[in-house]
């Protein structure tokens, strides 16, 4: 008996470390394998000398599946369509020769914990040369803490939260604006428009991006002299915001602008027509730009503007290996068969931003490249790619898309990306 | 002479929202002595166990225990000062062995204090050994049959030492034999010096141990006395078995 | 007694483990054998960061599970909310450390005094209620407290938050953290056993076969209960106060997850409840079941489903755990799986 | 204008009561009657509300008209899935059915995850989002509709259980299962019938929510919450004592969301915790199964 229970617990134990050693994820590309780390240093170091094999591995936890999972596909594919690009043209230049680009993903599956060990696991057993980030500001959060630890670089494109780099971060680098700015143009936008508008009311999913762009929104409307008249939370994950609607609608501002994401922005809109609520404009931080708000809410999606961190219709020029916006959307439809969401372009961005300072440096050195890409000034088919000391892309403007009345997405904002009007005011419920 | 009271309630009374399961019960329970409480089902015969030991809170009157106002005292305090019970639906501790069961009594009992775990556990051997289960010392609670749970429920309040014992109904559901065996029990732990009362259907349990018999119909007194006293008594009868099979009983004994 | 007396009847004086029961010596070797593995483990040449990371996770859940399991297994109230108390004390631990500056130390212990006190307090009052009742007033007090936390901006940081300053030297945090949710396990099982040789220890199991026999054979039932309902909060607090410091941030959304109380509960279920080494084991095996999930499913959001059938097989035919099957109580057969459906079926 | 806000708040209330009352009556009769909490209730809900959603989308099945389908169709798997999972150990501790029907909604969430995607969803029939307004007060038609519906269908429950010869085993097995038996009522069957009952009538306000609120998934965790919660102020097993809970409930909903949008949930909870601390049988309520 006691013979049975040795071996059923050594058995335990050997299954407890096979299991590890494979990892504590699913790598959808290049099959983890176990290196002695003589030769992963000498991987790392800056190639020396040509005819070797040069590769540069970006790793990355992704919410491939979980409540992010639609968002994380997006992010894959941004980082992916990339990595084909770049090796079809070589790779990255390093110094006089050029390195394939290899990638490394797992699931994380939208949780923090997992998406911290996964990156531990990228680091200390994959060994790879640079990071990318998950999506989301928690989970970026949590990344991020691990990336400084062991002073590898980490690019990000999917956490707009300012107190990820309110740390004194060294290693840490976002290419999207910093939440606060999300709402900015809209608020641009519409005072342009009619510059009679006076009061906002802004709902908030109770998030830690949801409030900085609620707090950043309202900062700049009280600047532009709007009046603040309702700003409260809802719970995240709320199924029912009936009545912060009812007590907005008895403040009948002029402007509503939500900040939260996508299902949010949903109920929001729904339960505002079950209501009754119609002020001029309606603004979101994230949820009209997507094509699943125009399939959730059919009609009644028109006229609602969202912010976009990158609309397809931008007017940028770069001699990046995407070049227009306009190019990377016909390469990414040729994939994927749809107009590329923000989430893909940022995300292809951070790569662009990796490649561009590793060209600089003429390295692959983790602090070389650091250095390099504190030191970025760069114009790419996403826009400005220059970070401040935090590590964050204020540089760059955001844009509003307006759902039309056609059941297209248009940008509208900035004025000279423009492809339509912004169509102004919004109609009333009980007026169509 | 007068004998030593060891319990006594006061007016003890017990009401469920508008029903009153025990009203204003005067009892008293001389030490040394075996005393039955019998009554129909329903009388509150187990209610009234429940409110002297602190299971139910009691809804008014008073309870004394060799002197000393225990009203109201939480059911692990009249356990420690001497007063142990059996449940009418046995209450094993499932998971425990028997000797283990036994120990818990013996543990935080009457004198329960003084008595480490281990101390407990060694002590309890002559209580198994009293109520016949030392064979069944390390089987596991859930193993036994009906008969030895009930003697198990004895054994655990007997390990607690107490002074006073309430038995509920450790008889129903046993056959003739053993029957007679837990009488024969009941008389031996009477024999310690432990003060019992005995509540059982089994009127031949009541006759042949008992020494004085209290009745409960409706939750009041009816009648006490000697059993002999009591199972003549006509309104005992008559709130046992119903008035049909009184005016029958009394017809026939007319005939007779 | 007489020396006769004692020859014919030895006795047994922890007993109220299920895994002990008559093989003590090997069971202990084996667990001394892998406690000495863990606790060497860091020196271990093939110890990276991910692979502390990962037993970190698993000796915090396994501090969690182990005190679960005094008031789930030993005392059987089924407490659906000890995520509550891991919430507390990482947000006591860090709050300590940010708002009076203390040191890790001193804060850990103030989180986990505060997930204590938090505990007696509700303790008292809903620990009088029953079964459905109580698991359900723990979910709901567990819930509540993860959204005040998430909405009290002044006093938690709210949505946003606290941030937490790095383990200084920053290349020994791995093996720190290591360590702490280790010492915090070992610590945990001793705890048990200790616990068991005393009287609480039978007063626990007493009130879970029968809580009415408990109190009226001088158990002072309330104070059991609301003890092993503060030693579980103790557990928990401490293992939040550590998490808390190891990830740097305190967010109320990851602490007050009802899945950690899930993760709790399972561990200790597959290990056994009511059972010294059930819930560390319970941790390991929870944690293998997970990963062997992730790997070997080509599809990714299945896992999440079959664990769930890996509940439910385990609900249906053995949800005492494996542990039973371990220590050679019963004999792994399709009958011995049956037993439980024959029992509880209708 | 504050006086909108609570006009509204009434009304808002009083019509989300009806829905509730609907989520929770089917909850309590599997809790009232087999003694189980069915954690998975609000999965059940969920695919009741996405079999409209598809019935809508794939065929155009106006959402009204599927209510009998989705109830008929989940009446068959709840029938099933007790009959066959949960009668197996309906009788064990409270600890395994309580993880069991825990592990049952991670299931079916996670497979509708993956058969239909995470995404939120609504059905958009011509008339979602009309109403006509009562002086200030805005009254959504399909709001009212639900309202209407489901007290119907808990008045027909109420006769179902108080009228029917089925109705009166079920509520038997309830009180006494030893009698009930005695009595010739099938148990097994009837406990598979209360639960296809309880899974039935979760559907049902799984199609109503679908018409005014957005759906996915996991939408059907906060409903089981919430249908415990009004079980413990209604006091379980009485109709009557369901829809007062329901009714309390949404008043403390709607107006802890217009004070304390961000702890709507946390007020409701601790409003439990408090009920079940000073009166463990509910407001309303005697527990027909002790």
């Amino acid at each position: 008996m006691s013979k049975r229970l040795l071996i059923l617990l050594a058995l335990l134990l050997i299954a407890a470390m096979a299991l590890a050693a494979c990892g504590g994820g699913k790598a959808t590309q290049a099959p983890a394998q176990e290196k002695p780390a003589a030769e992963q240093k000498t991987e790392q170091a800056a190639p020396s000398g040509g005819g070797e094999e040069c590769k540069v591995v970006f790793g990355a936890a992704v919410s491939l599946t979980g409540k992010y999972a639609k968002e994380g596909e997006y992010v894959k594919n941004g980082y992916e369509l990339y990595v084909e690009e770049i090796n079809k043209a070589g790779g990255i230049p390093v110094g006089d020769k050029k390195c394939k680009v290899e990638l490394k993903i797992y699931d994380d599956e939208s949780n923090a914990d997992r998406s911290a060990q996964l990156v531990e696991k990228l680091i200390t057993e994959d060994k790879v040369t640079f990071l990318l980030g998950p999506y989301g500001s928690g989970n970026t959060f949590a990344t991020t803490a691990i990336a400084e630890k062991y002073k590898v670089p980490m690019v990000e494109a999917n956490g707009a939260a300012t107190k990820i780099f309110n740390r004194g971060f060294k290693y840490s680098f976002a290419v999207l604006s910093p939440a606060p700015n999300y709402l900015r143009g809209i608020i641009d936008m519409a005072l342009d428009k009619d510059p009679n508008l006076k009061t906002v009311a802004i709902v908030i999913e109770n998030g830690a991006f949801a409030l900085e762009v609620a707090q950043g929104a309202k900062d700049y409307a009280e600047e532009k002299g709007l009046e603040v008249v309702y700003f409260d939370k809802y719970a995240k994950a709320a199924k029912d915001v009936s009545s912060l609607i009812t007590a907005m609608k008895s403040k009948n501002p002029d402007i509503v602008l939500g900040a939260g994401h996508l299902q949010d922005t949903i109920l929001v809109m729904k339960q505002s027509k079950d209501l009754g609520l119609s002020p001029k404009v309606f603004g979101f931080s994230v949820g009209p730009t997507s094509p699943e708000f125009r399939k959730a809410l059919g009609k009644d999606a028109d006229y609602v503007v969202g912010a976009a961190q990158w609309t397809p219709e931008l007017k940028y020029q770069s001699d990046d290996i995407f070049g227009t916006p306009q190019h990377f959307t016909e390469l990414y439809k040729a994939k994927y068969g749809e107009i590329p969401p923000y989430q893909a372009a940022e995300s292809a961005a951070a790569l662009i931003a990796y490649q561009k300072a590793i060209e600089a440096a003429g390295s692959l050195d983790k602090d070389k490249v650091r250095d390099a890409l504190a030191a970025l000034d760069y114009d790419s088919f996403y826009g400005k790619l220059k970070f401040n000391e935090q590590g964050m892309n204020v540089y760059k403007p955001m844009a509003v898309m307006q759902n039309y009345t056609d059941g297209n997405l248009y940008t509208v904002w900035p004025k000279e990306a423009a492809v339509k009007e912004f169509l102004y005011p919004f109609v009333p419920w009980d007026q169509r | 002479m007068e004998r030593e009271v060891i319990l006594e309630t006061q007016n003890a009374t017990k009401h469920f929202g508008g029903l009153a399961a025990v009203e204003k019960v005067n009892m008293k329970i001389y030490k040394g002595e075996i005393l039955g409480l019998i009554g129909p089902n329903g009388a509150g015969k187990t209610t009234f166990v429940n409110i002297i030991t602190g299971m139910l809170p009691i809804t008014a009157g008073k309870v004394y225990f060799k002197g000393q106002d225990i009203t109201g005292w939480p059911a692990y305090k009249v356990g420690r000062l001497g007063i142990a019970r059996t449940f009418q639906i046995v209450k094993p501790f499932r998971g425990m062995t028997v000797r283990e069961n036994v120990a818990v009594g013996a543990m935080f009992g009457h004198g329960g204090h003084k008595r480490s775990p281990r101390e407990a556990l060694e002590h309890v051997d002559e209580i198994i050994e009293f109520v016949g289960m030392a064979h069944l010392r390390d089987k596991h609670a859930d193993q036994l049959t009906l008969p030895y749970l009930k003697r198990l429920e004895l054994a655990k309040a007997l390990a607690m030492d107490p002074e006073l014992l309430f038995l509920d109904e450790v008889m129903a559901g046993l056959n003739t034999k053993e029957i007679e065996s837990a009488m024969e029990l009941v008389r031996r732990i009477n024999e310690r010096g432990i003060t019992i009362l005995v509540i059982e259907h089994v009127m031949k349990a009541i006759v042949g141990v008992t020494q004085r018999v209290f009745v409960l119909n409706f939750g009041q007194e009816l009648a006490q006395g000697t059993p002999h006293e009591v199972l003549n008594n006509p309104e005992v009868i008559q709130a046992y078995l119903g008035e049909k099979f009184v005016e029958r009983f009394f017809r026939q004994q007319k005939a007779a | 007694m007489s020396d006769k007396e004692k020859k014919k009847a030895p006795i047994r004086y922890s007993p109220l483990d299920g895994l002990f029961k008559g093989r003590q010596g090997v069971l202990l070797g084996l667990f001394a054998l892998f406690a000495l593995f863990l606790a060497i483990f860091p020196l271990l040449p093939f110890a990276s960061g991910f692979w502390l990371n990962t037993l970190t996770l698993i000796l915090l859940l396994a501090a969690m599970a182990i005190g679960w399991n005094f008031i789930g297994g030993y005392t059987g109230y089924a407490a659906f909310g000890n995520v509550a108390f891991f919430g507390i004390g990482a947000y006591g631990t860090g709050l300590s450390m940010i708002r009076l500056g203390l040191g890790f130390f001193p804060s850990l212990m103030i989180g986990a005094v505060a997930a204590m006190v938090f505990a007696i307090l509700i303790g008292l009052p809903i620990l009088r209620l029953k079964g459905h009742y109580f698991a359900i007033a723990t979910v709901a007090i567990a819930t509540a407290m993860g959204e005040i936390a998430d909405s009290w901006t002044s006093f938690t940081g709210g949505a946003a938050g606290i941030t937490l300053p790095f383990f200084s030297p920053i290349e020994w945090s791995g093996q720190f953290f290591y360590y702490m949710a280790f010492l915090l396990a070992m610590g945990g099982l001793l705890l048990t056993w200790f616990i068991l040789n005393r009287k609480m220890g039978y007063s626990w199991v007493a009130i879970r076969e029968d809580e009415d026999a408990a109190n009226m054979m001088g158990i002072n039932t309330t104070w059991a209960k609301v003890m092993a309902f503060a030693l579980s909060a103790l557990m928990a607090g401490l293992a939040g106060g550590i998490y808390a410091y190891w990830k740097t941030f305190v967010l109320a959304e990851e602490v007050f997850k009802i899945e950690y109380t899930l993760q709790m509960i399972l561990a200790a279920v597959l290990g056994g409840t009511g059972t010294i080494f059930g819930p560390f084991i319970g941790a390991f095996i929870y944690y293998i079941l997970i990963t062997l999930l992730v790997f070997f499913l080509p599809v990714g959001q299945l896992h999440a489903t079959i664990l769930g059938v890996i509940i439910i097989l385990v609900m249906v035919f053995t949800p005492k755990g494996l542990m039973d099957f371990l220590s050679g109580k019963k004999k792994l057969s399709v009958n011995a799986l049956l037993e439980n459906i024959r029992t509880y079926r209708v | 204008m504050e006086s909108l806000q609570f006009t509204q708040g009434i009304v808002n209330a009083i019509l989300l009561s009806g829905t509730l009352t609907l989520v929770a009556i089917g909850f309590s009769i599997v809790w009232g009657i087999l003694n189980i909490i069915n954690l998975a209730h609000g999965a059940f809900l969920m695919v009741g509300a996405y079999i409209t959603y598809w019935l809508f989308t794939l065929y155009g099945v106006d959402p009204f008209l599927s209510l009998p389908i989705s109830m008929a169709i989940m009446f068959l798997v709840g029938y099933a899935v007790q009959r066959y999972l949960i009668n197996l150990v309906i009788r064990a501790p409270l600890l395994v059915t309580f993880l069991l029907t825990f592990a049952m909604e991670i299931v079916i969430i996670n497979l509708a995850t993956f058969f239909w995607k995470g995404d939120l969803r609504s059905v958009t029939p011509d008339y979602a989002g009309l109403g006509f307004t009562l002086g200030n007060v805005q009254i959504p038609y399909v709001r009212l509709a639900a309202f209407i519906i489901s007290l119907i269908l808990t008045g027909l429950l109420h006769v179902f259980m108080t009228y029917t010869k089925t109705g009166n085993a079920i509520r038997a097995t309830g009180m006494d299962i030893d009698a009930a038996r005695l009595q010739g009522v099938r148990i097994p069957q009837t406990y598979a019938l209360t639960y296809a009952l309880g899974t039935a009538l979760a559907a049902g306000a799984g199609t109503l929510i679908s018409i005014s609120f957005p759906i996915d998934p996991t939408m059907g965790g906060a409903y089981t919450l919430r249908a415990f919660v009004i079980c413990v102020l209604g006091g379980l097993g009485s109709i009557p004592g369901v829809m007062l809970g329901a009714l309390l409930f949404s008043f403390i909903e709607v107006f802890s969301g217009i004070w304390f949008p961000s702890l709507k949930d946390a007020i409701a909870l601790l409003v439990l915790v408090l009920v079940l601390i000073v009166r463990p049988s509910g407001i309303a309520g005697k527990a027909f199964y002790h």
